[in-house]
Formats: C-alpha cells, sequence, structure tokens
C-alpha cells in the first residue's frame, strides 16, 4: 500500500495527523510482513501437539492432577510387543501381592483401569481401559522398576485440547513434555531402539 | 448530569492505591515465606518400596575391598578364568582384566557380547547374541558354532570338562554343547512326561552354572527360583520364592544371575531392587553380599531408563572366595570380602 | 415503566435462574470438597486398611472391607466425574438465562437520560487531564512498589548472575598447529591432501571396524577419535571411533531437525545420504547430510546444535564436503539444474550455528568441496561450479573474483599450489589460475592449461613443483607446476574414486576394489608398494597421527607401518 | 560417472540393510503357542490439519462480516448475533483454543527460538486482527473474540467509570503484555494464556484459582463494561495501539452531530469524547506548552529508569522458570535440606538436579542471563508505555463532534442508535419533533 490511499477528498489537505496515520500504518504493515515472512519461511505449514517423551518422564504423578481436564488426558499405554507377558506383573499387582488374584487389595491402579486376560500358561495379557485410567503412573513406576517398562504415559489426541501452553509441562520435573508435528502426534516405544 | 469525578475523589483513589500495594506486598512475602520452608506435595500415588531398600546391617557378610571401572560400555556379564584373570564381555568386545582390573587380552567380536565362559584349560568361549565364537587362552578365534536357531538370544554360559552350556533366553532353553560345538542336549525345555515346567524370561537374564555336585543350577526369573538339572535334563530340584523380602526374589523376574563359591553356597543377584545375596546349596536364605543401599544408580536406572534391559548386575567368585560383582549401569567392578 | 408484568416476568426468571445457578453451584463445590478426600487413592480410610492388611495378610473379613470401600470409592469417583461434567452445563445454561433475563429486564428499566448541556471553555477536559495524569501517576506507583516488593522477596541462589550478564562466552579456537596435525575435513585442514610426516614401511590393516551405516564421506580425524558420518532415507548417524583400537565409542542418529520435513527427497545409492565429509574444530564435529539436516554434535556425542538448510535440490543428492577454519563452518549449496535456483555459500559460527552471512550463486548444482586458505596474499575462499570459479574473502564472505572456466559436472575439489589455484574442468581442463585477480576475470588469466588425463572425479594433489591427477580409469599423471608439462603417466590398472593424497614423498592412489598403491611424489614414476584391501572404496583416505583412515563400503579401515603401529608423528 | 557408482552403492547399502537389522533388535515378546497375536498400541490421531485451516477460514469469515457489520450494516444487533456465533464457535466449541490473544507469545517465541516453528494458522490468528485495526479499527473485540462477547453478554447495568480513572488503567494491559512477551521470548511460557480468565469457561474445567478469577470477572462485568478487554487484555492493547492509526474509524453518525450527548451515555465502555471548545484560552495556552515540552524531556528518563530498575529485577522474574526453579531449590536444599516425601515431583525433580548438578546450573545461569536483557526491556518498555500515555494525555485534543476514541472503542456499534440522527436516518424515528422517549 502506499500513502496515496487513506486520504481524504483532493479538495482539503491531508491533516498533519492523517499523514502520520499513513505513515505509521505503512510501517506497521511492513514490519508485520517482514516478520510474518520471516517466519513462515521457516513453519513448514505444520501444526504441533504435545506429547511425553517417555525416556525422560519420571512418573511423579503430575499428569493426574495438573491438566487442565478434570480427567487428565494423559494415559499409560502398553507397548505389547515389549512386554514380558509375566504372571506376576510389577505394573498390575501391589508390592507384595497377597496372591494372583484381580481382588481389589492386589491391584496396583487405583481405578482399576488395567485388564488382565490369561493367554496361555504361563501368559497373561495387560491392557488398558483409557475410560478409568487417570494418567497417574502407577503401574508405569512399577513395570519400569522390575519389568521391561512396556506401559508408560502418552497424551492422548482424543483427548488433549492441545492448550497452548500445556498445564502439566509447565510442572513437569522431568521435562518430559515437547511439541511434535501433528502428523507424528505419539513418541512410542518399539521392540527396536 | 454530575461530572464523573466526584464518583472517586483522588485521596479515595489513592487510599484504594495503597492497599492494593499492601495486599500484592502480603501475598509477594507469604508466596516467598512459603517457598522457603516449602513442603512438597506428597505423591499419592508413588510405588512405595521404600521399606525393602534398606537392608539389615546385621545381614550384610561381605566388604568391599576394591572397585575399578571396566574398559568398555554397555557390559553384560564377567566370568572368573582358571588362574584368577577376570573376563568381562562389554560391548563389542571381551576384556581379560587381572583382579585388579589392570588390561591384558582383549578380543572384538563382530557383534554384542552377550555372555562369557572359561574353560579350565583357558579356553574362551564368547556368546553372541544368537552364535558361540570359542578363543584360546591367547586370544585367537578357533572356532565359530553356528547358531542354533535364528531367534536365540544367548544371556549364559558355563564351561565344564567335557560339555559347554549356553542358556538361551529366547528360545527358553539350556543348550548342552561339547567341547567341538556339537549340540548333545536341550534342558530345561517346557515338558510335562519329565515335569519340568519350563523357564520363564521376560528379560534377556538366564544363567547357567556348573554346581560341584555335578548339577547345573539355572535361574528361573519367571517363577522366581533356581532349578537344578541333571545333564541330561532332569530337574532335581528347585528353590526360592517371590517376595521383595531378603529372603526371596523381588519383583517381577529374578534372580538375574548365579553363580557359586568354592563350598558349594549359591551367589544370586537381583534387579529392580539391586542385591546380592548368597543361599545354601539347598536354599536357605545365608547373608547378603550387597545390598539396594550399594547400588544407588542402578536402582535408579531402574525406574528411570527404558527398562532394566540396560540395569542389572553379574558376580563372579574367584579361588580365594572374593565375590567380583559387575554394575552394568555404573560399569565399574566391585570386589568383595567377606568380613572377618 | 415501573412495574410492567413483563419486566416482573423477567425479574423473576432471573431470580430462579440466580438460585438455580447458587444450587448447582454449591452441590459441586460441596462435592468437591468432601468427595475428592475419598478418592480412591487419597481415602486415609482405605489406606489405612491396606496397612493393616500388609500385617495381617490372611484375614479375610479385611480384605472384603478393602473391596467393598475400594468399589465404593470408585464409583462415587467416576459419580462426582459425570456430575461435574452435567453441572458444568446446567450451570452454564442457568447462567445463560440468568444473564438474558436481566438484560432484558434491565434494558426496560432504563430511563432515557436527560442530559444538560455542559458549557465550559475547556475546563472540564483540562481538569480530566489532570486527574488522569496523577492517577497515572498513582498507577506507576503502585507497579513500582509491587516490582520493589517481588524484588526483596526474590533472591537468587544462583552464583554469579549479575556482572558477567552481557559477555557471550568466548568460544576457545583450536591452534592453526592443532588442525594441521589433526584431519579435520575433506582431505585435510587446508583441503589439499598433503601431510609432511614420513611414512615409511608398507602400510597394513592395524584394526578394522564396521560402520553400522552406509554413505560415501570420508573419515575425518582430532585427538584419539576419527568421525564418518553413514546414513539412509530412514535414517542419519554420526559415527565416533577411538583410533588406537577402532572401537565404536558413540553413534549418534540426527532427527526431529526442525523444520525438516519427514519425508526426505529421494537420493541415489550411489551418491549416498552421507555422501559429505564431516568436519571438526576440535569443540564439535559437523555432520551434514543430503537431506539438508545439519548437526553439530560434541565430543561426547550430544547434540550441540542442529539446523534445517534444506530444501536442497540436486538430481544426484548433495555430496560437497563441510569446509571449516577457525570455528567458522562453510557450506556450499549449489543446487539445482540451471543457473538461478538459489544456489549459495553460507557461513555458520561453529559455537552456536548461527548464520554469519550468505552469498547467493549463479550457478546449479556442484559437487566440489570449497577450500579456505592463503592465495595472492589473502585469505580466500575458493569455489567451484559449472561455469564460475569463485573467490570469496574469508571471514567475511565478499566476491573477490570470478572465473567462466568449468563445464560438466562440477566434482573435483581445487586445491592451491605453485601460487595457483588449481581448477579441474572434469574430463577437459586442469588449469592452473592466479587467484590475485579482482572481479570478472578472463580465461586468459589462466596461466596454463592443460587436457591431458584429466580426471572427472577425484581432486588433484600437489607437492613442491609438482602436480599430480589420477582419472577414474586409474592413469596417474604428473605435470610440472609451472608450465603444466606432463612430467610423467602411469597406467595403475585399478579404477579410482577416491582422491589421492601425499604423506612425505608417497603419493597415495586409492582404488575402488580395495587396491592402495604408493608411487613416489617425484620426477619419475616408480610404484613403491600396493595392498589389497577386501572391500569397496568410494571416500578418499585421511592421514592422521601416523595412520592412515579409510571408509570402505562396510568398515572403517586404520593402516599404519606395521613395524612402529604407534609412533607419533 | 554416476552409473559406475550406483552398482557399488547398492551393494554397500544390501550389505548393511542386514546388519542393521539385528543391531536394532531388542528382547522379544515371548513365542506364543496358541496363536495368539500382539496386539497394537491405538493412536487416535490429533485433529486435523485441514480442519485448523477451517477454523482460519471461519476466522477470517467472521472478521470481514464484523467489519461489514460495522461500517455498511451499521447493525447493533447484527454485530451482538455474530459476536455470540464467535462465543459459540471459538469459546465453547474450539475451547477458547486457539485465540489471537496468546498468539503474540507464539510468534515471538518462534522469533527467539530456532527450534520452534510457528504454524501458519497461528499467524494468520495473530495478524488478521491487526491488520484489519490498521484500517478499520477493533473489528474483531467487537464481533470475533469468545472472551469479549461472554463480558459484552453478561453487561447488565453499566456504571461509568470515572474517565480520569480509565485512563489511568488502560497502561495495565501494556504491562501485562510485556511481561507476557518476555517470559515466551525467554521459552519459560506463555503467561498470557496461563492467566486468561475465561478460557476455563470455555472447557468447563480448570484450576479452582483460575476458575474464581473468571467469576470475578464475569460479576464485575455485570457492572463494569468488558473488565478484561479495558484493563487488562494485552491483545486489545495492541489492536488500541493499531486502530489509532486506522484508515477508517467508528462514527456515531454519517449525518452531523447534534451535541445530544445521548452517544455519550450510551457508551458503557467509555469511548466517547466529547467535543472540545473551539479555539484555545491563552491563559492556559503556555502552561500547556511549557507541561509538553517537560513531559517530552521525561520520556527518555523514564525509559532510562525502566532499564535500570528492570536491570535488577532478572533474578526474581526469572524465578518462573522451571529450570531457573530448579536449580533454586536444589541450592537451598544444599544449605538447608527439606525432606520432600519419595516419589513427590519435587524429590524426582531434585534427583535430577543431584544427578547432574552443573548441567542444571549452567541451564539456570543462561536462563537467568536471558532474562537480564530481558527484564531491562520490560523496564523501558513500561517507563516507554508510561511516557507516552503522559505525552497523550497533555496533547491538546480538536473535536469539534461527539466521536469514539479511536483507541478505546471496541466498535460495538451501541450508540449507532442512540443517536437521534441515526434513527432518523434509518427510518426509526420521524424527522421532525422531539426525540421521542424509548
Amino acid at each position: 500500500m502506499n500513502l496515496t490511499n487513506g486520504q481524504p477528498p483532493a479538495n482539503e489537505p491531508v491533516s498533519r495527523r492523517q499523514f502520520l496515520r499513513n505513515g505509521a500504518r505503512l510501517m506497521t504493515m511492513t514490519g508485520l510482513g517482514v516478520a510474518a515472512g520471516a517466519l513462515v519461511s521457516r513453519s513448514n505449514g505444520a501444526a504441533y501437539v504435545w506429547q511425553i517423551d517417555p525416556a525422560k518422564c519420571l512418573h511423579c504423578g503430575n499428569c493426574a492432577t495438573q491438566c487442565v481436564l478434570e480427567q487428565s488426558a494423559v494415559k499409560c499405554v502398553h507397548a505389547y510387543a515389549v512386554c514380558g507377558y509375566c504372571q506376576l506383573c510389577t505394573g498390575f499387582f501391589a508390592p507384595e501381592p497377597n496372591e494372583l488374584t484381580t481382588a481389589a487389595e492386589n491391584q496396583l491402579c487405583p481405578t482399576a483401569a488395567i485388564k488382565r486376560t490369561y493367554v496361555e500358561d504361563p501368559y497373561y495379557q495387560y491392557s488398558i481401559d483409557e475410560n478409568l485410567c487417570i494418567g497417574c503412573a502407577k503401574c508405569v513406576q512399577g513395570c519400569n522398576r522390575f519389568g521391561n517398562g512396556s506401559l508408560f504415559l502418552q497424551i492422548r489426541h482424543d483427548r488433549c485440547l492441545n492448550c497452548n501452553e500445556c498445564a502439566i509441562s509447565r510442572t513437569c520435573p522431568g521435562q518430559a513434555f515437547r511439541r511434535v508435528p501433528v502428523d507424528h502426534p505419539y513418541l512410542l516405544k518399539t521392540t527396536s531402539r | 448530569m454530575k461530572p464523573e469525578f466526584e464518583l472517586y475523589d483522588r485521596r479515595e483513589f489513592f487510599g484504594v492505591v495503597t492497599k492494593t500495594a499492601a495486599v500484592i506486598g502480603l501475598v509477594a512475602g507469604a508466596k516467598a515465606s512459603a517457598e522457603e520452608q516449602g513442603q512438597g506435595t506428597a505423591n499419592p500415588f508413588a510405588y512405595d518400596i521404600s521399606r525393602f531398600q534398606k537392608t539389615d546391617p546385621k545381614l550384610v557378610a561381605y566388604e568391599e575391598v576394591n572397585r575399578w571401572p571396566i574398559p568398555h560400555k554397555e557390559a553384560r556379564r564377567l566370568a572368573i578364568g582358571p588362574n584368577d584373570q577376570i573376563y568381562l564381555c562389554a560391548g563389542n568386545f571381551i576384556n581379560c582384566l587381572s583382579q585388579t582390573g589392570q588390561p591384558g587380552v582383549e578380543l572384538a567380536l563382530a557383534g554384542p557380547a552377550c555372555c562369557v565362559a572359561v574353560a579350565r584349560d583357558g579356553t574362551i568361549y564368547a556368546g553372541l547374541r544368537d552364535h558361540i565364537e570359542v578363543f584360546d587362552s591367547k586370544g585367537a578365534k578357533t572356532a565359530l558354532w553356528e547358531s542354533p536357531d535364528p531367534k536365540s538370544w544367548l544371556t549364559g554360559l558355563a564351561a565344564g570338562e567335557k560339555d559347554v552350556f549356553a542358556a538361551d533366553a529366547h528360545k527358553l532353553v539350556v543348550l548342552r554343547y561339547d567341547r567341538h560345538g556339537k549340540i548333545l542336549g536341550r534342558i530345561g525345555h517346557k515338558n510335562a512326561e519329565r515335569n519340568v515346567p519350563g523357564f520363564i524370561v521376560p528379560s534377556p537374564f538366564l544363567d547357567v552354572i556348573i554346581h560341584r555336585d555335578g548339577l547345573l543350577r539355572v535361574n528361573n526369573p519367571g517363577r522366581h527360583r533356581v532349578e537344578a538339572y541333571t545333564f541330561d535334563g532332569d530337574l532335581e530340584g528347585a528353590w526360592g520364592k517371590p517376595t521383595a523380602a531378603i529372603e526371596g526374589f523381588c519383583g517381577c523376574c529374578n534372580p538375574i544371575a548365579i553363580t557359586t563359591l568354592a563350598d558349594g553356597r549359591i551367589v544370586t543377584c537381583e534387579k529392580g531392587i539391586p542385591r546380592v545375596k548368597i543361599y545354601s546349596a539347598s536354599g536357605e536364605f545365608e547373608s547378603v553380599v550387597a545390598g539396594a543401599e550399594s547400588f544407588p544408580e542402578n536402582a535408579h536406572a531402574c525406574s528411570d531408563l527404558n527398562d532394566c534391559i540396560h540395569g542389572g548386575i553379574d558376580a563372579a567368585v574367584d579361588s580365594e572366595g572374593h565375590i567380583y560383582i559387575l554394575d552394568i549401569v555404573t560399569g565399574d567392578v566391585r570386589v568383595m570380602k567377606r568380613k572377618a | 415503566m415501573s412495574k410492567t408484568p413483563l419486566r416482573s416476568a423477567l425479574l423473576l426468571t432471573a431470580w430462579i435462574a440466580a438460585f438455580f445457578c447458587l444450587l448447582v453451584g454449591g452441590v459441586m463445590v460441596y462435592e468437591h470438597l468432601t468427595a475428592s478426600s475419598n478418592d480412591p487413592w487419597k481415602s486415609p480410610q482405605l489406606l489405612a486398611l491396606k496397612e493393616k492388611l500388609a500385617a495381617s495378610p490372611k484375614s479375610e473379613p479385611l480384605q472384603n472391607e478393602i473391596r467393598e470401600l475400594d468399589l465404593k470409592y470408585r464409583r462415587q469417583f467416576r459419580h462426582r466425574l459425570a456430575l461435574d461434567r452435567t453441572g458444568a452445563w446446567l450451570l452454564l445454561g442457568g447462567a445463560f438465562v440468568l444473564v438474558l433475563a436481566a438484560r432484558k429486564a434491565a434494558a426496560l428499566n432504563n430511563a432515557p437520560p436527560r442530559p444538560q448541556r455542559r458549557l465550559d471553555d475547556g475546563e472540564h477536559s483540562r481538569k480530566l487531564a489532570s486527574r488522569a495524569r496523577w492517577s497515572l501517576a498513582g498507577v506507576t506507583v503502585v507497579v513500582a512498589g509491587s516490582l520493589l516488593l517481588i524484588r526483596l522477596a526474590n533472591t537468587s541462589a544462583i552464583p554469579g548472575n549479575s556482572a558477567v550478564a552481557h559477555k557471550a562466552p568466548v568460544e576457545d579456537v583450536p591452534t592453526l598447529a592443532e588442525f594441521q596435525t589433526n584431519w579435520p575435513r575433506f582431505r585435510g585442514w587446508d583441503g589439499s591432501g598433503v601431510v609432511a610426516w614420513d611414512f615409511k614401511s608398507t602400510p597394513a590393516v592395524l584394526w578394522h571396524s564396521a560402520i553400522p551405516l552406509p554413505g560415501h564421506s570420508s573419515p575425518i580425524v582430532w585427538g584419539d577419535r576419527a568421525f564418518v558420518s553413514g546414513g539412509t532415507s530412514a535414517q542419519r548417524k554420526a559415527f565416533c571411533y577411538n583410533i588406537t583400537n577402532g572401537a565404536l565409542l558413540w553413534q549418534r542418529a540426527i532427527e526431529n531437525v526442525p523444520g525438516s520435513p519427514a519425508k526426505v527427497p529421494d537420493v541415489p545409492e550411489d551418491t549416498s545420504y552421507a555422501a559429505a565429509t564431516m568436519a571438526t574444530d576440535g569443540r564439535r564435529v559437523y555432520v551434514f547430510f543430503a537431506n539438508a539436516d545439519l548437526a553439530a554434535l560434541n565430543f561426547d556425542g550430544s547434540v550441540a546444535w542442529t539446523k534445517y538448510l534444506g530444501p536442497l535440490k540436486n538430481p544426484y543428492g548433495y555430496a560437497a564436503s563441510l569446509a571449516i577454519w577457525g570455528n567458522t563452518l562453510l557450506i556450499q549449496l549449489d543446487q539445482g539444474e540451471n543457473r538461478a535456483e538459489n544456489s549459495k555459500l553460507v557461513s555458520l559460527q561453529g559455537a552456536s550455528g548461527r548464520v554469519l552471512w550468505e552469498r547467493i550463486r549463479p550457478v546449479p548444482a556442484s559437487w566440489a568441496t570449497p577450500i579456505v586458505g592463503e592465495a595472492a596474499g589473502k585469505m580466500q575462499i575458493i569455489t567451484l561450479a559449472n561455469p564460475w570459479a569463485i573467490g570469496y574473502t574469508f571471514p567475511n564472505g565478499k566476491e573477490l573474483w570470478r572465473a567462466k572456466l568449468l563445464e560438466n559436472e562440477v566434482v573435483p575439489s581445487p586445491i592451491l599450489g605453485g601460487g595457483f589455484v588449481l581448477v579441474v574442468s572434469p574430463s577437459s581442463k586442469l588449469i592452473a589460475l592466479r587467484a590475485d585477480g579482482a572481479g570478472k576475470v578472463a580465461q586468459a588469466a589462466a596461466a596454463w592449461s592443460t587436457e591431458e588425463n584429466v580426471p572427472d572425479i577425484s581432486s588433484p594433489v600437489s607437492k613442491s613443483n609438482l602436480v599430480f591427477t589420477v582419472t577414474s580409469g586409474g592413469m596417474a599423471t604428473c605435470f610440472g607446476i609451472n608450465d603444466g608439462k606432463k612430467i610423467w603417466e602411469t597406467n595403475l590398472d585399478t579404477e579410482v574414486q577416491a582422491s589421492p593424497g601425499i604423506i612425505g614423498d608417497n603419493l597415495i592412489v586409492l582404488g575402488q576394489t580395495g587396491t592402495l598403491v604408493t608411487l613416489q611424489a617425484g620426477r619419475d614414476c616408480h610404484e613403491t608398494s600396493r595392498i589389497q584391501i577386501p572391500d569397496k572404496f568410494v571416500a578418499s583416505p585421511a592421514f592422521a597421527d601416523g595412520h592412515i583412515f579409510l571408509r570402505g563400503m562396510t568398515n572403517l579401515y586404520c593402516l599404519g607401518p606395521v613395524a612402529n603401529a604407534l609412533k607419533k608423528p | 560417472m554416476f552409473r559406475r557408482l550406483k552398482i557399488i552403492g547398492a551393494l554397500g547399502l544390501m550389505l548393511f540393510l542386514a546388519l542393521i537389522v539385528c543391531a536394532e533388535q531388542r528382547f522379544p515378546p515371548p513365542d506364543f503357542e496358541n496363536g495368539y497375536q500382539l496386539p497394537t498400541t491405538s493412536t487416535p490421531a490429533a485433529r486435523h490439519l485441514w480442519l485448523q485451516y477451517g477454523d482460519t477460514a471461519v476466522f477470517l469469515a467472521a472478521l470481514g462480516l464484523a467489519v461489514w457489520l460495522i461500517y455498511k450494516k451499521r447493525s447493533r444487533r447484527w454485530l451482538f448475533c455474530l459476536s455470540l456465533f464467535s462465543l459459540a464457535y471459538f469459546g465453547f466449541y474450539r475451547r477458547g483454543c486457539i485465540c489471537p490473544i496468546g498468539s503474540p507469545q507464539n510468534v515471538v517465541y518462534a522469533l527467539f527460538n530456532p527450534n520452534y516453528a510457528v504454524p501458519v494458522t497461528v499467524l494468520v490468528f495473530c495478524f488478521a486482527p491487526i491488520i484489519v485495526a490498521l484500517f478499520a479499527g477493533r473489528a474483531f473485540c467487537a464481533g470475533v473474540c469468545p472472551q469479549g462477547a461472554l463480558q459484552d453478554l453478561v453487561l447488565i447495568k453499566p456504571i461509568k467509570v470515572p474517565l480520569w480513572l480509565e485512563h489511568a488503567l488502560s497502561i495495565i494491559p501494556y504491562l501485562f503484555l510485556g511481561a507476557g512477551l518476555i517470559y515466551a521470548a525467554t521459552g519459560t511460557g506463555f503467561m498470557i494464556c496461563r492467566y486468561d480468565p475465561f478460557v476455563p469457561f470455555f472447557r468447563l474445567s480448570g484450576s479452582t484459582f483460575i476458575l474464581t478469577a473468571g467469576a470475578l470477572f464475569l460479576l464485575i462485568g455485570m457492572f463494569i463494561g468488558r473488565p478484561y478487554c479495558r484493563f487488562l487484555c494485552p491483545y486489545g492493547g495492541i489492536l488500541r495501539v493499531a486502530s489509532l492509526a486506522s484508515k477508517w474509524r467508528v462514527r456515531v453518525t454519517p449525518d452531523v452531530c447534534t451535541q445530544c450527548q445521548l452517544c455519550e451515555q450510551s457508551c458503557p465502555f467509555g469511548a466517547m469524547r466529547e467535543p472540545t471548545p473551539p479555539g484555545t484560552n491563552p491563559k492556559w495556552l503556555t502552561a500547556e506548552r511549557r507541561r509538553l515540552g517537560w513531559l517530552l524531556v521525561l520520556l527518555p528518563v523514564l525509559v532510562l529508569v525502566g532499564v535500570w530498575a528492570g536491570s535488577k529485577l532478572n533474578s526474581a522474574a526469572s524465578k518462573v522458570d522451571p529450570a531457573v526453579a530448579l536449580y533454586e531449590r536444589y541450592a537451598r536444599q544444599q544449605i538447608k535440606p527439606v525432606q520432600y516425601s519419595a516419589m513427590s515431583p519435587e524429590a524426582l525433580s531434585l534427583q535430577r538436579a543431584a544427578e547432574n548438578p552443573d548441567a542444571t546450573l549452567k541451564a539456570a545461569r543462561d536462563l537467568q542471563h536471558r532474562f537480564i536483557l530481558a527484564c531491562e526491556l520490560l523496564g523501558g518498555w513500561i517507563g516507554l508505555v508510561i511516557g507516552l500515555k503522559l505525552i497523550a494525555l497533555s496533547l491538546r485534543q480538536n473535536r469539534t463532534d461527539f466521536e469514539p476514541d479511536r483507541g478505546a472503542c471496541v466498535a460495538c456499534a451501541r450508540c449507532f442508535t442512540s443517536c437521534p440522527n441515526e434513527r432518523v436516518r434509518l427510518g426509526l424515528m420521524p424527522a421532525t419533533g422531539e426525540p421521542a422517549s424509548l
């Protein structure tokens, strides 16, 4: 744009303020243009979402309490290929369980969100019911301490509101939260490393 | 209409201002003081095993007399040679070290070394992931025993007079070789009529040793016990119970490594709550070599790293009864001596 | 207008709505205050019971009690969640009704204003302005006061935070001598491929160590470490080896480079994703891949910084190596099929990765590595591409001269020798150029040029007053540097891709099939030794620490005189 | 030349893929005999990119519509409907994220942190309203901003804030803006989003503190029009400045002003400005000139003082940053240990710090160094804002009519129908006779 538009009809001269305004507008527009250009050149059009890096996660329990959602968008997920299918799963059973049953006193998960199903002797499959899981990472602690670490926390994007600033990340003691491209929104554990 | 500014007058306004300032000051001060004595929030979701991580000092029968670092990263196991050299497998290498950790021969392998055993005549058997390589005492490669199964994952070796035993953590079997690499038998695989329950090995920690009583001892992590087999694969007995208490084996899958003292007592290593303990040959808990306190990094690594496959410890015993403990996380070897 | 039935109806609605909101809100708050302490994981009652159970594990009643309580509390928890969700919506609805009703009611009620004309001569506006100024001053005081309080309430425990504030940490740059004793970039510190120390006996392989990923980049060496890069479309890594025993010390994958697209450009295997040789300033190592990912790694393998310089358009894949001088990194990003596709020469600060400057170049893709060195009394950056050979000043990158010399796909890198810049126009000309020109330099400025046995891939190498070239066909030729007269030529009967190098008096030529030929780098042609290594070689050799380092397709090789394997130069 | 190379390359590649595979393999799960298949971990996708572009389109459309409604249709009713739509869409459907109010932080963060590439959508959300404001004033506040719409909705019985107080408080948004931007630039966090009082309502959940704050704002908002927009909203601050240079301006009536002051009554946001008496009274002229002179001198002084004061603030300001806070706690722990309960976030973070104190210290110190400059800038900025506001208050305005202040007016279009001439123009009222009582 140039100074000519924004002028009042030609019969009266441009007032000083009018002139200043045009100048200011011109400058601001150029400024914005430059900034936008600089940034667009870097951004690849993709958007970002938040995700937890399981390697950095310290399982502190903040994910259950700090999310802006009443029931956290962070859930425990299970990398089955890493799991040992233990009969005595330290992610499922409380320390020193009375017996290896699904009775409340033996379960580790406070909301009983882990389902234990028999596969074949001596193997059991463990899977997460995300409607019950509150992302407290208690099972993750158990699994990581003794087992293969096949249980770990991830932000579930069907629930996450993708706040501009993730409320959990602020308080994450492991600084495990980071922005990832929206087309690869998960940091999963796999068999290959 | 009446001009607005009688709604507030200036004095009133400044009154308000000072009040706000005071409030802000108070808040800031309160916050600061709170910071000072900062009581942390308790974590209601803590997985609490702290009571098992303390060892009763009365039970600890050994003391650390020496500690030295190992030459390579990613150590796996160690073994003791005929004249008390220590053989370490770490990364793609097998190192022969003196009892004080002075480096000797180094064998470079094609892949990661998973386990090692040394025969009385000094022959070195190196277990790579799926096959075994044989070296003479000088470190010259003499043979390569083909992989018994592409999916094999060898994690334990024992060399006897005539036989070599290799523990395959994925195929859940202990292979019996003769000294020339011919497979003589498969021990410990699930088998109802020989009432062998079979191994449960969720992570690559299956170990085998030859006991002075002429039987094999194999750890069965998933069943939390140590099993005794004849060379022909008959299950002669088993002991051990799952508990985080000191007399048992903790977690989902322990012990991860075993070795034996000259008098036949058995040394066991555990991960998760890293500790090394001694049991009698018949499985009565006897004493502690090193408790969880001795492996802070290791304990932490297990709760912190992706998984305990990178944690864990191994132990070996020399002719003088010293116990050498390899800490895989800190990458050093501790020499433990029985307390006087 | 006081009490119309409509208005009273509205008011009634408003009151009801308000009451409803209070009710719902109250219930929700109450639920929170009571229930949340009974969450299954918090409830003191439940925890106490579990403690008891730990004491007496077998007691049936205790177990049943726990199970019931646990179920109850979990029910309560779910119930609360549901209630909150519905409650929120109810509250919202109530509030909406309340607001609408109240608005209408208020609207009905508002009396039409009867403003009187203010007749003052600006007195009013003046008063207003002055009050505004004073109250502004008041606000300022408040702000200042609260800031002061915050300042007083917070004391930092972090040592030395104020004084050294603005001083940027000064980077220690290794001395030139350090650069010369090591092999910090493609063909050594100055890109000449020449080292002074002598290498008497026949070389032999001391160790070899597997390189997990393929690539055509040459090894670089600093101190006791050798570095190579490797890559596929799936992953790209840098590898660090201990040069005394060949142990792979670390490998670092370069991934999630900001801005770098997940889909990497297709690159033919014969160029590979890791064709550009790494560079190091002894503080960090720098690696660049065909997908335009640039990374700086610390010597412990940790990532210092990463940068995406793409997108890169290159018909055969990017292959020019990184050039480095001091802690300034130079990358010749020539690309595209024709002249105007933003080819550029980029200079970056090694410590930070900050781009110092960029120079647009009117050339298509090229594969020649730039060199930095003193020519015609000036520090120059010399770059080759079709058709321009261009000299820039170092460090600030002002263009000094350009000469229209080159054709075809420019792969061989330039070298300095005998006061000339020696330039190869692939399989057409070997040209000796005086680098003292300015602006556009006529072709005539070339002191001499020859068309005999001109290489198309490997770069020339020069010693005292001789220049040596080796063609892909294996024809090694020696020219006099002052006149370009051919002195001798010999057929090494092996295909050669790697650029030759000179150790002391030995011309080292590495054949594709693993033939390592050593010739006397002198006026008469004489082959001193020839050994065979069972591998394929495209990368050029590196000379450091009295050893020769070769990057094969499968392995990294360290060669040394067997006799004195660990002799330092 | 490249033909020959091809073969070799292919060979090398094949040779190696095999090795890579087994090098990357990891201890596998057990072999099941009953043919049990490993389930795969589900990965629900994030919101589609095209949906976000859709939002952007809706946003731009709403902006355009708002401008049209203000300048062409001149209809309060339709503008109100538009704002309700925006409240529903950007508020309760999109849950208040993405909104332009926080977006300047993303832009600044991207400018200072090369590792963060700001999404194009965010750029549009940040810049479009500013550009509109440069031509047509705060159309965004009027019709598109859900926060604004919410406050406008709850406004029941407007009380006038005295104009002088209005002026004084109108600098607060700029202080908030400054603070928000330095925290964004240093990568500490997005304060403006953190302390947005209305987004929790859109999400129907949030921390107690912020919910109460929001509720308070709404309660106040019943009697004081748009309290957040006028006295806090940083983005409103930006638009306020932008619309000072706006090409067109909101006019109460296209016809002549009869100076009836009705529009002044009708504006709940204290944006209406009364005409100044023609000519200048000589007895004040010199005084005003002198004051202006002094204030012009004062401006740089204020800025410098601000910079100086700011340089003292970095250690306090930087404590908000997690990295700094961590080292602070760690250091305090060295002096006077506090027993944190096991596995508590504090204990865990301290453990992390203890593993590598040097790195922790370095991170913290680097941040504090960043904050030195940042705080100096903030201080200078505060000084500048105050100085400029003082000057603005001392410039003599010459207005012949009642007209909305370019900056303060949120273009809500309330004043239009309050003007008798406009009512006549719209045919709501006979051209002749007294203004009928409503």
